[in-house]
């Protein structure tokens, strides 16, 4: 437990009881303040009833990961009372609705009861109104304990009810209730407090769905197919929602489909077929839709039509744990489909990046020709994140690839073949259905096909083309965003690589180690396949600690494989209970291996004398 | 090895349209399917559909699933693109393709197994999302290309070439897309095209989903009809030779015959269908007589032929989702793309 | 060209022309005459009209790979005169009908025209006889140019048509029109010719597909669900007509079921849904299938639910090339479906392995719960080949796996838990429905679960569960059958490593490199997860070749990640381009890898300096 | 956490049935679903009807896909095996299973976005199949889990939770099920148990597909009807918090009433629905005239209630394909291997 601007409140609530909206008020309270903020929202996989979590890390540092054990839990739920009770640290605090009073059996915590029920069958009428306000009113005691101008609420209330003023009104008696409780029976605010800060300031709050659906309007996609699924629906409602807000005609009409498809399987065709007639198509699932998408994604490739598709991965295999996060989608997605296939991958960090990579995305499958997916997942698309603010270059040019088209099939002076490779990178030039009348038809099929895209059984022919697929794969290399690398000490012998929203559990774990003694270089990947960085980086360390949120390690086995690095010199660091990472986590993996493990040692003594 | 083009030799005495093209303009690469299939037949419907209707055949796309049905786009319209996609799935790619561009005519030829089985979910989503294409349905009750399984369109008791007998009952495509309310639905048959043209023509005009159910005898492993004579000179000698592996060349199925008849239509094993077609003065434009039509007449044992039904509220994907009346594909980057002013906006709103 | 017993026939043809039992009367013929054949059908994706070939080498001493180079073509398709007549080696013959007759443009080879359809014309009124019988006709000229006797192809005709006497009659006529014209005009037998043998004696001919089928029967699987695909088809095929001809009851009804379901995801579905009903369940498919099955492998892989599926494999990706074989679904089957998944994979080399394995895998299906995917392909499973007989031990038992039956239930004295593992193998007990009216009921699904099966979003709980499911796998490992290791000499530090049909090509790729002097070992995988033995190979090793028919090295690249097995000792050998392998392809490219790469140099030296 | 088992406190009082049963012991682990979820009351009239039929519990297997709806099988017969699948895939397990064993009963429980979308493929053809069943859809016009998207059950033009519109055509289970020739045909309603137990009782017993479309309101994202009324209060206070969080429990909405009648239903959020009772002189054995009824009550904005038809040649698969009497499973090895003997016999036949 901490003090200042730093702790960890927890919210324990059932699900349906309008817990969410009020715990997000308290985040964006807080993020107003100045504070950087980072609220995971635990659900259970379904709509009523069931217990849900709302964390809320506290972090003037800047620490955006998840740190284990509470400081202040705000217990709503008695079905988990006993669970939740046990995550408050020594020294912590317990608010509870002591309309019926108990006891939770710790000496080393403080229990602070309010009578929350109570309160508001006092204030409120309506059953349903005692129901929902009785979280407005913890809201309001916490803002006393722990500090918050409750005007900052009282402004986030009223930007959230301007239209509706007996809701206002309502939410701000609630509020008050709560803060008048609290500041009258209990020594307010607690050592655990915030105070105004500029650490957050410019920043926003976004989800990355939020942000990724955003990012496929700015990239100018026009074409989205989906399917429902936790954790990506609200992607593909992201990107319909700023659709109907940025683009439409003077007629009121869109500038952009829509569809919800019948199944996943649709929703990728649609895709497809979308991207294949010349239009920015994409597609947003998870897990069970990757699978079921898989055959689609093999033709895609072989008959290299661009499209985008995001995968907001969830705990795994099968149905698994839908509302929870995991990274373990790493090689169905790099190699989806039987044959011989390999996928490009995106890797972002957060929602900025979402936003980044959903717009790159959609460039690198049209220069390329092929299949992109966005590796995103439930933490960092459900969950809001302070990030810095979306930027959009106007200079920037949308590349469209080498599609050909009326005028330039004229200029052509050697016989064009869709499958040819021209230029030596392995990518061909394509022609958008319509585009002239006599020149430039082609057929688009998944079966072996010559340069001039006719049918061919002649199986040397199509060995060649895919080779030239491997080599087109090749030149990827070189078009996605490369790695970032955080060289902490030049002589440090020993590594870590890592990717997606892990990205703030290892720069704390890496704070952590430092502060133990131990420096350690990172890279982290942004992308499949590895740019030649990576094996330089892997080259460079004696070893190489690969953090990721799966069983298998299996972003390990693609950097062995596809990277060339040496299996020894991986040693894999696997979370894959599907909360998200913790610094303590990465650090605590790592010293325990540093301390085991003979040939870690070694790396870390041979940084040392080089130092 | 690869399919050949067709020598285009233009003949100064071939017919043109009004856009100076000849039927041969028409045409794709030479037929890869047996001879005497229905489906060249319905190829050669399309190409004369197409070449009456005077279209740029570049305006045109032609989709497909897989299926000796799905290669027939390859076969006609060489000057429009095409896509032979996965089995099954050709109602999402034409959905994605139309999405894109509004502006084309989106042609997809598909087969009953392509249709009925594994696609069957697309298909009929498509028909409810009154999808703008012409989709054809070349029918003929079994798995031509992977040699002679039943499809989900074939007659309860049929027979196989290989000698099963189907046990489950047809799945009749037109009654489905009827009862989900398709704006367009006719049956045809391969070999009577002067019923056949007129009514691609339509369906290509007709703005929604149009299903075409085009009865399509396969030479080789026919088995449309219950009948099991005794006599059956190529069943005979390919079990003879114990592999399905001798298709002697056949000739089309024809049948020319008025509105209002029936005719028995004899297969190439010998069995035979008997084919309905629709009254002069049948009114398609009532769904549930539509229904009942076919329900009736299937029972007596007879396929009814013709134009069953049409919503002449043309309504299509695009009008009902208010995508804009320009083709997606063809918008600029700039209409589509905000730009940094409205970020700025919206990143003040997420603060 | 090689001389008595020893050559290559190869037939260029039309497809739907019935040129195919025709040829493979030519086949059965030799057999008969104790050689043993390989025929491979070289077959186009159409049904009519398309030029196909068949290939049989003819081999006493044994080698039953592909041969590349044709000693004596019969060209009947004239579209293919042009490539057909290249591929004869010099000193070859060149058949054709020369009805028409043509110059072939080649010195170096001898052209034997037959008029066919001359003779034909003449022998026969009905045009249908006059097509089909040109087949029956070259035969019989075969068999006086090659000397095959010709009672023993009679018999096989007559085998074939002794229900149909007509058509055993006209077969006869052309099979002597052919022979006799043969027998006048050429000086028979020519050099290329055969002898009576002993050298297949005793074996048999069966194509994978009919023998994988019928070791379904004899593992007693009683459920099959597909959906036509080439090359699987036939298997699916196979195990119906076996059903009716070995299991049929008093009242003429079957003991088993076979349902050609509406896609694979339904006829993966049926069987999963079988299996966990307690019947032995399977489906047979190609990669396309695969694809589409991949949701439900994982349904399987998690609920832990025996099902044995046969992958035949085919060209990939997407469509690919459905007539021509690969292995390039190693990947694709070894991590099915999304999230962190492993699954058994078994690899039949032959026909009769096909029976084996195929009885095998419902045993390891049931004892692991889980689905094992048999990888057969294209090759081994539409060809004939000439295998040893199948053998069944009437003292086998099938391996039900752990099944509590209602005694079990009732006898149990702790708290049963579907998914407990009791033994410390990872394997827990499973039930089947209706077995006990109030013990033993679970709740079978793919979302987390706890070891007595309830849902859980605990992910501590889930992770556990996670954790023991790759225990099982390790458990895997000494269950699955093991490879087979040729070992030619103890002191060679070069092997190779390879699986499937290609074993023939490979034991003569040996001999011809010990030929030249090079002696490597070899091991043959047989299934996935890898035995022991594998890394100890490797271990034991320099340099190890890997051989495999795709372009990615998928085996490979597992051999290295799940096996431990350094990157830089497995040389990849690849061929895709869709035909059988030929053990002058393996040869080929192992020398001339020892003649450039300095690697594989050094560690032969190191053999050779062990000796 | 972890689903809780229900106490199972054995009332001396409660009525039990001949196998000594009370209804307490058909029922399941406690429901996680929304207070007041019609899905609920069909786990209830599951459970009277299962009681009422004295069934012995381990003798049905209950399986489901994905979905609120498919969850129930949790929350009845807790002595049965339960299988909740995949999104869709029900019916290909069901099939599986039932083929793996035909002597237990199966009762599958679908939803409207697990059967009319993505799983229409696996329904049509279990319904083609004559799969030996009772599949229940909880067709609430919506994908509740995934919280309030339109399913392709639901009314055009009604409103969705977040304001959106429904633009497509409903599609009707029933109708399409006669049409696909299924077995037994019957839609009810959550909130009618009197209707309902009988209906479920009835389809327990029939030997073939038997499909029940029960409306089942969503208490959360209902949107059954096109009533766009003004007063909504949930929709309200839902808008308002900007999350669809606060689900405010519910009083089950019931229905009952006489054969031949039709009553308005008001749905949670003030939206109403017209059910008509098939009279009690209707004959469920014609399927043209169930057809007819259906849309033409349809078409007068009714939902038609009851056995809707049933065909009383009651074939399943087994009897179409002919499998042995005795369940699959329950053969011994050794009646299913031929054993060496014929192998040897067969080796010769291959040489
Ligand atoms: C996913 C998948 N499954 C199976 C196949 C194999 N396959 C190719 S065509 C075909 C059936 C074609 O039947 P139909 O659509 O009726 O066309 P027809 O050949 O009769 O015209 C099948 C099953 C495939 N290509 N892809
Ligand atoms: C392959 C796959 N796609 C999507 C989902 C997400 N999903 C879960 S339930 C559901 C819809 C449920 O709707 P319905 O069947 O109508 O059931 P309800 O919740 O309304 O009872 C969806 C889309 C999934 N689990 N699997
Ligand atoms: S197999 Fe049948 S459907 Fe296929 S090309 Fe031949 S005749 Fe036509
Ligand atoms: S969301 Fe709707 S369908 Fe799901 S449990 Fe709640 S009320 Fe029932
Ligand atoms: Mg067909
Ligand atoms: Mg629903």
């Amino acid at each position: 437990m901490t003090g200042v601007n730093d702790f960890v409140v927890k919210f324990a609530n059932v699900n349906g009881s309008g817990s969410a909206s009020a715990n997000s008020f308290f985040a964006k309270a807080l993020f107003r303040m100045g504070l950087p903020v980072s609220p995971k929202n635990i659900f259970p996989s379904n709509i009523q009833g069931l217990p849900t979590w709302f964390e809320v890390r506290i972090s003037e540092a800047g620490h955006l990961a998840r740190r284990e054990g509470v400081d202040i839990m705000v217990a709503m739920n008695p079905q988990t009372y006993a669970q939740d009770v046990e995550e408050v640290v020594s020294g912590g605090y317990l608010i509870y609705d002591s309309t019926r009073e108990r006891e939770f059996g710790r000496d080393d915590i403080n229990v602070l009861g309010i009578p929350i029920a109570r309160l508001c069958a006092f204030a409120f009428d309506d059953p349903r109104h005692r129901q929902l306000f009785k979280n407005i009113v913890y809201v309001g005691a916490l803002a006393g304990l722990v500090g918050i101008e409750i005007s900052v609420i009282e402004q986030i209330i009223f930007e959230q009810f301007k239209r509706k003023e007996h809701l206002n009104d309502a939410n701000l008696k609630a509020l008050h209730i709560g803060l008048d409780y609290s500041l009258e029976k209990f020594k307010c605010p607690l050592p655990l407090r915030v105070r105004q800060s500029d650490a957050a300031t410019g920043k926003i709050m976004i989800s990355g769905n939020d942000a990724a659906g955003l990012g496929c309007i700015y990239a100018g996609a026009t074409v989205a197919a989906w399917y429902p699924i936790t954790p990506s629906t609200s992607l593909a409602e992201a990107f319909e929602r700023y659709l109907n807000k940025y683009r439409i005609d003077e007629c009121g009409r869109k500038l952009g489909a829509v569809v919800q498809a019948e199944d996943e399987l649709a929703a990728v065709g649609i895709a497809i077929g979308a991207g294949w007639n010349g239009a920015r198509a994409f597609t947003a699932t998870s897990g069970p839709g990757i699978s079921l998408m898989s055959e689609f994604i093999g033709l895609a490739y072989f008959a290299e039509i661009p499209v985008v598709i995001f995968n907001v991965q969830r705990g795994g295999p099968s149905t698994g744990m839908p509302t929870r996060t995991q990274q373990s989608d790493i090689i169905a997605c790099a190699y989806a489909s039987h044959g011989d296939t390999r996928h490009v991958l995106l890797f972002p960090s957060d929602p900025k990046e979402c936003f980044e990579m959903a717009a790159e995305a959609f460039d690198l499958a049209e220069r390329l020709q092929t299949p992109v997916i966005v590796m995103s997942d439930l933490d960092i698309g459900m969950n809001t994140w302070v990030v810095d603010p979306l930027e959009w270059d106007d200079s920037r040019k949308h590349d469209r690839g080498k599609v050909l088209d009326a005028e330039a099939l004229e200029a052509l002076k050697e016989k064009w073949g869709r499958y040819k490779d021209s230029d030596g990178d392995g990518i061909p030039y394509r022609t958008i259905p319509g585009t002239h009348p006599e020149k430039g038809a082609y057929f688009t099929r998944g079966s072996s096909h010559t340069e001039y895209a006719s049918y061919t059984e002649d199986g040397l022919v199509n060995a060649k083309n895919l080779a030239r697929l491997l080599r087109k794969f090749k030149t990827a290399m070189s078009m996605v965003p490369r790695p970032t690398i955080n060289q902490r000490d030049e002589n440090s012998k020993l590594g870590i690589i890592y990717f997606g929203g892990t990205d703030h559990a290892v720069r704390e774990g890496l704070d952590l180690l430092e502060r133990d003694g131990y420096r350690l270089n990172a890279l982290r990947l942004r992308a499949f396949p590895f740019s030649p960085d990576v094996a330089a980086f892997a080259a460079a360390h004696e070893r190489v600690f690969v953090i990721e949120q799966n069983r298998d390690g299996q972003m390990r086995s693609l950097l062995i494989t596809e990277a060339g690095i040496q299996a020894e010199k991986l040693i894999p660091v696997l979370n894959f209970d599907g909360m998200p990472l913790s610094g303590a986590f990465v650090a605590g993996c790592i010293q325990s291996t540093i301390e085991t493990n003979e040939h870690v040692a070694n790396a870390l003594r041979l940084s040392v004398r080089a130092v | 090895m690869t399919y050949m083009q067709k020598p285009k030799i233009r003949h100064p005495r071939l017919k043109k349209n009004d856009l100076g093209l000849t039927r041969r303009d028409y045409e794709g690469v030479l037929s890869t399917l047996c001879a005497g299939c229905g489906h060249d037949s319905v190829t050669a419907a399309i190409i004369e559909a197409c070449f009456e209707l005077q279209l740029p055949a570049h305006r045109l796309a032609k989709l497909s699933g897989i299926g000796c049905s799905s290669k027939t786009t390859a076969y006609f319209l060489s000057q429009a693109h095409g896509f032979n996609s996965l089995h099954g799935r050709m109602p999402a790619i034409a959905t994605g393709a139309n999405l894109a561009n509004r502006d084309l005519i989106y042609l997809g030829v598909s087969g009953d197994g392509d249709t009925a089985s594994i696609g069957l979910n697309q298909f009929c989503h498509a028909v409810r999302r009154r999808l703008n294409m012409v989709y054809i349905v070349e029918n003929n009750g079994t798995y031509g290309l992977t040699k002679g399984q039943f499809s989900a369109t074939n007659d309860k008791n049929s027979k196989s070439k290989k000698g099963g007998n189907n046990l489950f009952e047809a799945m009749d495509l037109c009654a489905l897309a009827i009862q989900l309310k398709a704006g367009f639905v006719a049956r045809g048959f391969s070999g009577d095209k002067a019923q056949l043209v007129p009514l691609i023509k339509s369906a290509m005009r007709y703005r929604g989903f149009a299903l075409l159910d085009i009865i399509s005898p396969c030479v080789t492993f026919n088995n449309h009809a219950a009948s099991t004579k005794s006599y059956d000179y190529i069943r005979d000698h390919s079990e003879a030779v114990d592999k399905l592996d001798f298709v002697p060349a056949q000739e089309e199925i024809t049948a020319n015959y008025d509105e209002g008849q029936t005719v028995n239509v004899t297969m190439h094993d010998g069995s035979s269908m008997r084919l309905h077609k629709l009254e002069t003065d049948y009114d398609p434009r009532n769904a549930d007589e539509a229904l009942m039509h076919i329900r009736k007449r299937y029972a007596e044992g007879e396929v009814v032929t013709g134009l069953l039904y049409v919503d002449q509220e043309e309504e299509d994907l695009h009008s009902l989702i208010e995508t804009t009346e320009r083709p997606l594909n063809e918008l600029s980057m700039d209409e589509l793309c905000p730009g940094s002013q409205p970020l700025e906006e919206l990143n003040n709103t997420l603060r």
